[in-house]
């Protein structure tokens, strides 16, 4: 996946589409004011410099599905681990919550059902039958949807094609408004997120501690210079 | 009044198990709490017993005798303590059974189950092999509970040749134990330094670790002394020169843990990554700051102040000394499990709330040092607390004259 | 049991229908789908179902994902020209909108005292059969009268509305929308004669200045305006475009730009003109656009050479001189540029002035009609419905104003209101309250007893855009026509709703006479189909069939009908033509402005939320959970501060502060940001719901409640930042 | 001595926890057949050469089987007078009277935890019985066994089948 910050503005979209795709139940306010809220997918903001001159960066954080995962090694019962595809899977029958992974993430991106999720009748009529309702006890986190993945497979061994370059959309990047977010196979020198992650902006969070994450970030651009003078047309 | 507030801890316990960690004080980041803090403090407790003992038995200093068994029961409740904090801190407690069957071998946390299992065992058997002569001097003398010490000791006889077996026998469990005790706690260090997390991840954890262990099981076996000293009158045993002997290795301990514990943070203050700074100034002048100065007064001014001269090296000073250090060392624990989880790395987490332990927590921890000194009550009063047969092998006028010896040595 | 739970029972599948059959709520064994019989409906099958988004203008096209008969979530239509398979955050929540546990489950009436909160529960006969006593009873009197009061509506509802309102007896439709820009399409008729937003070129745009619109938050259409921005930025290699953001608070839409300028509210209009002033001074006008295609220059410019110099502008802005003059030559050396106002900045005596200067500013740098400029709406050709013989319908008045006229509610006799929360977006000293109270009777068109309803007789509760027929004609737009069209997805509502359309047409019916001859059609899907015959007639555009019968089928199936071929146009529709450099309503604006006298005064700055939009969104738990994205805060509301006023006034992060106006105060939590000025204190709109569903009630403060109403007459909605306030620090005790 | 004594002594606990084990493994055993509302025979439909897929109308083309609603049932029985109505018979036509479906009483179900589709099962040529058992030649419907992961995964590992969790986990 590759996430163009420079495209990004930061409005959310991205979040509760993912809220709805893979039922995060919301925490309600007082969970939500001693962080326990659960948002696969998050927008972090950072500010620097005083007013006037004030930068802001918006960077949608995700599990970045290293390749090197700090939280695949430390699980001891192997509830998750990382699939043939490169994704990090939890697998949550088999979680018993030692917390482990979420504490061993540099990225934060593990959340934990401290709780029962709660959803108030018919709310859970929403609820996307392709992905499991959580349960209390165990920990969850984003899986690029891996049930759109599954779907897009189905539908390839169908009309018995490979799987193309676009074929599945996760939530979040489905949602976007900006498309700043692009999914798709990094293996695939052709496809559009290989590509980008060849970008020069492109840049992968936190590399130095050798996680590999499969996440790039396309840092925001320099206007001046990216812009000659007006063009007649 | 313990089992008060032991059944009080069980409520807590089940409420929590009903409605989920939820009722627990964790949140994100800070995804280990108090429980965690109690399992590392316990399991530090239990070097107390064993590795002392061990390590006296085998340097065949002959003051350790009254003393060992002591010992070696502090070590098999603060283990099996710190093993039940386990069952509070998982999220679903009732699948404890899983690592066994589905081991990840990567993981530290199942060296850390390993471990600890062969160190539960080992401890038991090795606190089980100097007791059989015991109980079956029970089993002829005692008025009560014959049948529980006959069918504990084994129908031993006294025999010489049971005599050769069981010293053999002894022999080789002081010696398998101490890399086992020693592994263990290195490998509960790696728990966290195994992680990325800033100030986690250091190469000094597992000594450290083990400094600290020592440290705080010194600290616990004095208290137990103390208390049994005055409870069953054991004032022959237990004499001021044992205080003045354990007081002494325990000022060298405060002053080896002051060494590591500076080592571990210059180390991070010069290196002077953002991210461990971070923890570094929270625990120096931020949220942290009066458990950590606290810690460094309990754990080293006010042993050294007290250790340090013989005026003071008193059973008393040393029993102040010793919580001293036991409410340090926890502190210690505090800081180093919460800490760090609180200040994750800043570039993808900024709004992560700061931990405060909930009800449920304090009440399983009372609870938890609570029925730590009921099983040991018990314990004294089944079994008895000093090796009698021990003593009496250990031939009194040499055992005199090494005591006066070690004495003016001191002098 | 039916058939589908029986399904759900016994295929073998861990759909959630079986995880969530025991807690089915009461009615859920209505849904049906409607257009597969019931028993092709296969589990673990998803199904797409076209409708469109109601929550913001921007009228995206969206498409249902429907499985085990339930609504399970929504995306962008990637057809649609609005959305183009993107969607907003609040559209994301929308079907926590249908299953909401609050939901007005079926027609309610008023038991007990207003505002009591009491309902009785009646059937939609016994409803609407009130509804049509009350209004014949209004009809008798002459000197009575009865008033329609909805937001800006969209698409067909708009017109069934207007036909109701002109087809009864002395009746007036009266407007209400909060953020609705009045200002801007009052600008734009007077400098284009086009009432409508305009539609840009973003893509092929190179430059970009808000002035006060925070376009990628929350006016408008975040979804098309993102898009947008996301092109202009890295959507053509090598070219990346700027944008500029001039407001006195770091939005969203600020954050994401290249550059802020936090010009003092209230100085827009002037900041523009001294941008305009650079521009025309140093001669980098579009020459060809200025002498062919518009009139009035020499007045604009000999007005705006004389007195917007920047020197004179900046000091006042708080703007350096440097930056006035860098910004105005990038828009002209770095176009093509766009301008566009909105928001706070054209609310408030200035407002119109802010939006004609802007306009003015477009039409300087050539814009109209230019590839990566400024296009016009072009409606799509629809069929006139039957013409009326009583007269056409007075132009919609504004509700803020009438409210605050004291003998106001005199004539009016009986209120219906529809898409609109007056109760809460309004400023309480707009009088709302006693307004309301002299009105005998009022009905309600909603889906939820919000603050409005609660001071309802009647409440008609109106079915989700998941479970009726509707249309729209997104505004802005794209410059092309573009309807969007949808269908229910069930058989059936989910509860006992109907849609207010429907609603009308049964209250016609039941009027008699020439009423009901206006309202020739048995169901709204009927007089869609009569207005949508004329696209089919058109035969172009994205669906063109045969037969008028297959088009509705096509148009449903597809969403509604666009045609992307159409040439884009730029011509005014002014008399002449020609772009009039309106001069008027520049009038007000000048120096005038003295730095801010008393320093305990801050100016209130209400922005739009990025969840909530005005608040009509607040009901939804998704988005209550959300953090906002520049104070991060969940299920409440937070009043920023900058730093440095923060450290005057001894407050710091968390505190709670009491914010008192003229008219109202409230206490709320501080945050401390470096995104404000100092003279400025922002409050979000859109919490502080007295009533409307679990979520919302009591959650974070209404800033509306602290608002001076609307003075003068052609003023719009309540200023957004001509309130000044004070801010002392709460100390808390325990 | 001494062993003998102990081992003695140990005797009884052993024998305890052999027999908690036993127990243990007890619990989770197929063959389950409860009664259903009306006693439908498999046997005699696949005996009149019915298809499968006549009543289970969806086990080939998606992921669940299906189940027949009562018409389907009607269909067939209200045309066939030379049969003897039974009280069974007459109990399908009092459903259908009724508008009600049928209350099967359900026989295989799998976790809410895993995903499962019949299509691609059964264009791997697995057999119905493979899971099912002899269900076509019974007269009553009995849970041919109860599925856990490991016997899945022998399967899948046996016919070279996605091994990969995420396959089925969801």
């Amino acid at each position: 996946m590759a996430i163009d910050l420079d495209r990004c503005d930061g409005c959310e979209a991205c979040v509760v589409a993912c809220r709805a795709e893979n039922n995060v139940a919301p925490a309600g306010p007082e969970q939500a004011a001693i962080g326990r809220a659960v948002e696969w997918m998050r927008v972090e903001r950072h500010v620097e410099g005083e007013f006037p001159n004030v930068r802001t960066r918006f960077v949608p954080v995700l599990c970045v599905h290293c390749d090197d995962a700090p939280c695949v090694s430390v699980c001891p019962v192997s509830a998750t681990y990382e699939n043939p595809e490169g994704l990090n899977a939890q697998i949550h029958p088999r979680c018993i919550g030692t917390r482990a992974c979420a504490q061993a993430c540099p990225y934060t991106v593990r959340y934990f059902n401290w709780g029962t999720p709660k959803w108030d009748a018919p709310l859970e009529q929403t609820i996307n039958p392709d992905v499991a309702v959580r349960w209390k006890g165990i920990m969850e986190k984003c899986t690029f949807c891996v049930q759109r993945i599954r779907r897009a497979k189905d539908e390839a061994r169908e009309g018995d094609r490979p799987i193309a370059d676009g074929d599945v959309q996760p939530a979040c990047a489905q949602a976007c408004p900006a498309e700043a977010i692009v999914f798709g196979d990094l293996d695939d020198p052709e496809s559009a997120v290989s590509k980008l992650s060849e970008s020069p902006r492109a840049e992968r969070p936190l590399e130095e501690l050798g996680t590999g994450p499969r996440v790039f970030y396309l840092k925001e651009g320099d206007w001046r210079g990216s812009v000659g003078p007006q063009s007649s047309d | 009044m313990l089992l008060a507030v032991i059944a009080f801890g069980g409520f807590q316990w089940a409420h929590q198990l009903k409605e989920g960690l939820i009722v627990a004080g964790m949140n994100q980041p800070v995804y280990w709490g108090l429980y965690l803090t109690n399992y590392v403090f316990f399991i530090g407790i239990s070097h107390a017993g064993t590795l002392i003992s061990a390590i006296l038995r085998l340097t065949d200093a002959e003051w350790r005798r009254p003393i060992t068994r002591a010992a070696e029961a502090i070590t098999v409740f603060a283990l099996l303590m710190g093993t039940s904090n386990v069952l509070w801190h998982l999220g679903r407690p009732e699948l404890i059974y899983i690592p066994m069957l589905h081991p990840q071998p990567l993981s530290p946390l199942i060296w850390d189950v390993a471990c600890i299992s062969v160190y539960l065992m080992g401890s038991i058997t090795y606190l089980y092999l100097p007791l059989i002569p015991d109980l079956a001097l029970l089993r002829d003398r005692s008025p009560r509970l014959r049948w529980l010490y006959r069918w504990l000791s084994l129908g031993w006889q006294g025999t010489p040749k049971q005599h050769k077996l069981l010293e053999r026998a002894i022999g080789f469990m002081a010696v398998a134990i101490i890399p086992i005790a020693v592994s263990v706690h290195t490998v509960v260090s790696w728990v966290f330094a195994m992680t990325l997390v800033p100030m986690w991840h250091s190469a000094i954890f597992g000594p450290y670790f083990v400094v600290g262990a020592i440290f705080s099981g010194i600290a616990a076996l004095l208290i137990a002394m103390a208390i049994l000293r005055k409870a069953f009158h054991l004032e022959p045993f237990f004499r001021p020169i044992h205080f003045n002997n354990l007081g002494l290795l325990m000022l060298t301990m405060a002053c080896l843990w002051l060494y590591f514990t500076f080592a571990e943070h210059m180390t991070v203050w010069y290196g002077n990554e953002p991210d461990e700074v971070a923890v570094l100034t929270s625990r120096l002048s931020g949220a942290f700051s009066t458990p950590f100065w606290t810690m460094i007064t309990c754990c080293f001014v006010i042993p050294l102040c007290i250790l340090s001269f013989k005026r003071t090296r008193t059973i008393i000073g040393t029993v102040i000394a010793s919580c001293a250090v036991l409410i340090g060392m926890w502190l210690e624990r505090f800081i180093i499990v919460i800490s760090s989880a609180s200040y994750p790395r800043s570039e993808f987490m900024h709004d992560g709330g700061l931990y405060s332990p909930a009800l449920v927590e304090i009440a399983l921890t009372a609870a938890q040092f609570a029925c730590f000194a009921l099983l040991y009550i018990v314990f004294a009063k089944l079994f008895p607390l000093v090796s009698i047969w021990e003593i009496k092998e250990g031939d009194q006028t040499e055992l005199e004259a090494e005591l006066t010896e070690t004495a003016e040595a001191r002098l | 049991m039916k058939r589908r739970d029986f399904l759900k029972n016994t295929v073998v599948t861990g759909t959630a229908g079986v995880l969530f059959d025991a807690c089915a709520p009461p009615g859920s064994d209505q849904i049906i789908p409607i257009l597969i019989p019931e028993e092709e409906f296969i589990p673990g099958v998803e199904e797409f179902h076209p409708t469109n988004c109601v929550e913001c203008p921007g009228g995206c096209g969206l498409l249902a994902r429907k499985m085990d008969g339930r609504l399970v979530k929504v995306e962008g239509n990637p057809a649609h020209p609005i959305s183009r398979g993107a969607s907003c955050a609040r559209g994301q929540a929308l079907p926590q909108a249908m299953y909401h546990p609050d939901r007005v489950r079926g027609p309610l009436i008023r038991e007990g005292a207003r505002g009591a909160g009491q309902w009785r529960n009646v059937s939609w006969d016994d409803a609407i059969e009130r509804l049509v006593s009350e209004l014949a009873a209004v009809q008798e009197d002459p000197n009575n009268t009865l008033a329609f009061l909805t937001g800006a509506l969209r698409g067909h509802r708009l017109d069934m509305v207007r036909r109701f309102t002109s087809t009864l007896e002395a009746t007036r439709h009266l407007v209400h929308e909060p953020f609705g820009d009045g200002a801007v399409l009052r600008a734009h008729a007077l400098t284009t004669g086009v009432e409508e937003f305009f539609a840009y070129d973003l893509e092929n745009a190179n430059y970009l200045v808000t002035v006060g619109a925070s376009v990628l938050d929350a006016s408008r259409s975040p979804v098309r305006f993102g898009r947008g921005v996301g092109h202009l930025r890295q959507g053509r290699p090598g070219r990346r475009g700027k944008l500029v953001a001039v407001q006195p608070r770091l939005s969203t839409t600020a954050a994401a730009a290249d550059e802020w300028l936090p010009a003092r509210p209230g100085s827009e209009a002037s900041l523009v003109l001294a941008l305009a002033h650079v521009i025309l001074r140093d001669e980098l006008y579009d020459t060809g656009f200025i002498e062919n295609r518009t009139s009035g220059f020499e007045e604009f410019r000999a007005r705006v050479l004389a007195d917007f110099e920047p020197e004179l502008v900046a000091g006042m802005a708080g703007v350096s001189v440097e930056t006035l003059e860098r910004v105005a030559t990038e828009m002209a050396m770095y176009g093509p540029t766009i301008v566009i106002a909105g928001d706070a900045a054209v609310t408030g005596p200035r407002g119109l002035g802010t939006a004609v200067a802007v306009d003015h500013l477009n039409a300087l740098l050539g814009g109209f009609g230019k590839k990566g400029g400024i296009f016009f709406n072009q409606d799509p050709p629809f069929s006139e419905w039957p013409s009326l013989e009583t007269v056409a319908p007075a132009p919609e008045a504004l509700f803020a104003n009438l409210t605050k006229e004291s003998d106001a509610s005199s004539g009016i006799r009986a209120l219906l209101i529809s898409d609109t929360n007056p109760v809460h977006t309004l400023p309480l000293s707009a009088g709302i309250h006693s307004f309301l109270s002299e009105i005998p009777f009022v009905a309600c068109f909603t889906s939820f007893v919000d603050d409005t309803a609660q001071m309802a007789d009647l409440i008609l509760p109106e079915s989700t855009p998941f479970e009726r027929f509707d249309d729209d004609v997104p505004s802005p737009s794209v410059g092309i026509p573009v309807a969007t069209l949808s269908a229910p997805m069930f058989s059936r509502p989910l509860y006992d709703t109907m849609s207010m359309p429907d609603v009308l047409l049964r209250v016609a019916a039941g009027l008699g006479g020439t009423v009901a001859e206006a309202f020739p059609w048995a169901s709204y899907e009927e007089a869609l189909r009569a207005a949508w015959s004329g696209l089919h007639a058109a035969s172009r555009g994205s669906v063109a069939e045969s037969t008028e019968r297959r088009f509705w089928t096509r148009a449903l199936a597809a969403g509604g009908w666009w045609d992307e071929d159409v040439a884009l146009n730029a011509d005014c529709l002014t008399s002449d033509g020609l772009y009039r450099f309106e001069l008027s309503a520049l009038e007000s604006i000048g120096l005038d402005m003295t730095a801010a006298g008393d320093t305990s005064r801050f100016t209130l700055h209400v922005y739009p939320s990025t969840a909530f939009g005005d608040g009509r969104s607040a009901h939804l738990p998704f988005l209550q959970e959300l953090a906002d994205p520049m104070t991060s805060v969940r299920w409440g509301s937070v009043v920023e501060l900058n730093a440095s006023t923060a450290s005057e006034l001894n407050i710091s992060d968390g505190d709670l502060v009491e914010i008192t106006s003229d008219t109202g105060s409230l206490r709320v939590r501080a945050q401390v940001t470096q995104g404000l000025r100092p003279d400025v204190v922002a409050l979000s709109a859109g919490q502080g719901h007295g009533e409307y569903g679990r979520y919302a009630r009591g959650r974070g403060v209404n800033p509306f409640s602290l608002l001076q109403a609307t003075t003068g007459s052609d003023l719009f909605e309540a200023p957004l930042q001509a309130t000044t306030v004070r801010v002392i620090k709460i100390e808390e005790t325990g | 001595m001494t062993r003998e004594y102990s081992t003695r002594r140990l005797l009884p606990s052993l024998i305890l926890l052999l027999l908690s084990c036993m127990v243990f493994t007890g619990c989770s055993k197929a063959g389950a057949s409860p009664d259903q509302p009306i006693a439908f025979s498999h046997r005699i439909h696949v005996e009149n050469q019915i298809d499968c897929s006549y009543c289970h109308d969806y086990y080939e083309d998606y992921d669940v089987a299906g189940m027949p609603p009562v018409a389907t049932c009607v269909d067939c029985h209200s045309l066939m007078f030379e049969e003897e109505p039974t009280a069974d018979l007459e109990k399908i036509f009092e459903f259908a009277d009724a508008g009600t479906e049928i209350p099967w009483v359900r026989l295989y179900e799998l976790p809410k935890y895993t995903h499962f589709s019949h299509k691609w099962h059964v264009r791997a040529e697995l057999e119905c019985q493979t899971c099912h058992g002899e269900i076509g030649t019974s007269d009553r419907a009995v849970q041919h066994m109860v599925y856990n992961m490991d016997w899945c995964l022998t399967c899948h590992e046996e016919q070279a089948a996605s091994v990969d969790c995420v396959t089925c986990h969801k």
